[in-house]
């Protein structure tokens, strides 16, 4: 199992049945091929759908039937579109239960950056700071490290894409909550010891006194 | 409402006008009307739009053409002339959340001077801006956003002007058609009255000044 | 002809093609009779509704088609529904071209006080203050005096609907307008001498070189 | 969304709890679920409905009761069994500008903490408000109203929960049902998945925690 698969279904089991869930670009989008249709999970795209389905047959894409990076797509039986202004009360009023997104960094105390880089091109922030201002749970899908560096580190020192705590984060090597606003281990992946994980974290990390592998 | 051709309705927009235009990576935007912005060369354009699309395709024929000065969008990711126009100071770009540049444009056209979001409250984005506080927790005042021009494009249009749209192609057109002073439609059918149940009209006929009737595209 | 239809067919006069018009109850309300079709001119009912037609004929009434007292109510072909918050935007947008309100005052600088008498029973403003801070224009149709009193007074003692301007007044002896921000008398009714206006008008009024007479 | 029965959906209400009722003059009001609070008797209600309806009809039925002890609405001039309980001070009541109720609820469901409204500046409803200026024009902060239920009344709810609505009963449901904990809803009809398009759903099925199944009226 690659690292992007380890994440995509772990993430995957956070979500219940009838939940409204809205997935970010990248490792989030893989999410929905391990969620099971008998769970009648919705998923949204933000550029107005709830219900999208799988990417569509050759010739079965509509032109004016789009993900959010303008990409044909499929709406299942009972999808519903608006327009953008709706799109976002739903995110931004807590409508949407689960938003999984990518990140850059993800700080002890749960702050996420994951917008822009100082120094390079900011393409900006689209829907991400809306989803983390809104969605009732924010799930950070993401590579604990990138170019040997934690991406769990102390304090985000990229500009931060909320001043709200994330509520999980989901890396190929452990999930980290949040209780109590400190950095916790929930659990490792599977054949990852909890000394892994800390050796390769550059924030704290709270360890109770057995921390299970994921059931994945 | 007026019907007009695409030349007559883009003849009405002086150099240096505000547009909002509608659509969605290029989803949704009215092609005919940005192809005749370019054919007349109407530059020094001030843009409202959600991104910059990709070259050669809706807004984004515009960065092609180089007539942007300004744009006020969420994402131009996908667009890298856009960006390189950005990075050389040839075009002002102001990027706000997504859910933010809704509801100024929709404040615009309700006549709120603004609104109250948690969206951007201890980022970037609160750089000067006024934070208000209410029962205890932080907001942004974002204030309302308007243009000149709305250039809106439906899916149905009938002969008085009332409009709807179709599945993703809706977006920020209907808030974009009552932001503008002016509002210039395109639609992919345009039907007899009756056949938009009033239900499933989604932009009101009196909203709409002008309807491109041209047969083409 | 009687003094509400000198007032509705005087205010019938100031609607222009294809405006979007929003009627008070009272004789707003009989505006609409003395409206050519020609003129294709959209009412608004601002419980959800542009394209309001006629009382419908026994038989016809639909239940969930009425207007904002409840009673039974027509659309015409092109008529559109949407919900409050739509309907109010258009109200308070400015999209709403000429609205027609009764009045209990209208003051020298055209201050409207419409929707509450201290100590009396208060049934609430409904819809008159957005659509008096709203409208591109507002007329306010009225009897001249109640009671042997002025409606058009120096100052409104009673609370206020808006500290906006109104745009006219049409009364069943005069039409006043509000030009620099002063009452000013435009036209009499036929047959009422500009002598008879005054005579019964609190405010004080400018008054040209010559006062036409309503063309009716 | 979960089918329940009437008597189910009303068991849930507590006595004292705080519901957005839709319906304008008793149009669009689920009456089937104002029936059943009367039966039950859950009393002490804060209703925030647009207006009282009339005697026997809408909310009009909870006045009858007296099952209210606070509303917030726009108008009550027709229900003079709520302008004596007001009177009477049985009633709290707080009445406020119909655009402003709007959109009061509309910043409730929206996760906005209020609008600035033009509506209401230099008149008693801006009494106790916070007056704030944007590019030198006055306007009220109102802030966001939000209830512990909604009661919603649709015209077609298919079998997920996606609402539409018909004609004028449209009004204040669509706001109510993204305002409130909890959204019970009565429709005209409850249909299979698919007879209402994608493109004319005005409430998306997850809005709806419950629908009421029972087949009578």
């Amino acid at each position: 199992m690659d690292a992007q698969e380890i994440i995509a279904r772990r993430v995957a089991q956070e979500l219940k049945p009838g939940n409204l869930v809205n997935l970010g670009i990248g490792i989030p989008t893989l999410v929905a091929n391990y969620v099971s249709p008998d769970l009648k999970v919705f998923f949204q795209s933000e550029n107005g759908l709830i219900g999208t389905g799988p990417i569509p047959e050759q010739g079965l894409a509509h032109p004016l039937l789009t993900d959010a990076g303008g990409r044909p797509i499929s709406a299942l039986p009972g999808a519903s579109t608006f327009d953008s202004a709706m799109s976002f009360a739903l995110i931004r009023g807590g409508h949407v239960d689960v938003t999984v997104l990518g990140g850059l960094q993800v700080d002890a105390g749960g702050h996420l950056a994951n917008w822009m880089i100082p120094g390079k091109m900011v393409p900006g922030m689209g829907g991400a700071m809306d989803l983390v201002a809104g969605a009732k749970r924010v799930i950070v899908a993401m590579q604990h490290a990138a170019k040997g560096k934690s991406k769990i580190v102390k304090q985000c020192n990229l500009p931060l894409t909320s001043s709200r705590a994330v509520s999980l984060v989901v890396t190929d090597l452990a999930v980290i909550g949040f209780p109590d606003g400190k950095a916790a281990l929930i659990e490792t992946a599977p054949g990852v010891s909890v000394g892994e994980v800390m050796a390769v974290t550059e924030a704290e990390l709270v360890v109770g006194d057995s921390v299970p592998e994921m059931k994945i | 409402m007026r019907a007009v051709s695409v030349e007559e309705a883009v003849a009405m927009i002086p150099t240096g006008a505000s547009l909002m235009v509608g659509g969605f990576m290029g989803v949704g935007t009215p092609e005919r009307l940005l192809d005749e912005l370019v054919r007349q060369k109407k530059s020094n354009l001030t843009i409202i739009s959600n991104d910059a699309a990709t070259p050669g395709k809706g807004v984004g024929k515009l960065f092609d053409a180089t007539l942007v000065s300004r744009l006020t969008a969420t994402h131009i990711g996908l667009n890298p002339k856009a960006q390189q126009q950005m990075l050389t100071n040839q075009v002002a770009v102001d990027l706000i959340p997504q859910g933010t540049f809704a509801e100024r444009i929709r404040a615009g056209g309700s006549g709120l001077g603004g609104v109250l979001t948690p969206t951007g409250v201890g980022t970037l984005v609160a750089e000067g801006k006024r934070q208000i506080e209410v029962d205890g927790k932080p907001y942004l005042l974002e204030t309302a956003l308007r243009a000149q021009f709305a250039l809106v494009h439906a899916f149905l249009a009938d002969y008085l002007g009332n409009l709807s749209y179709a599945l993703t192609s809706r977006n920020f057109n209907p808030v974009m058609a009552m932001a503008a002073d002016t509002v210039i439609v395109t639609a992919e059918h345009i039907v007899p009255v009756g056949v938009i149940a009033p239900d499933h009209v989604m932009t009101p006929a009196p909203l709409v000044d002008y309807l491109i009737t041209n047969s083409n595209g």
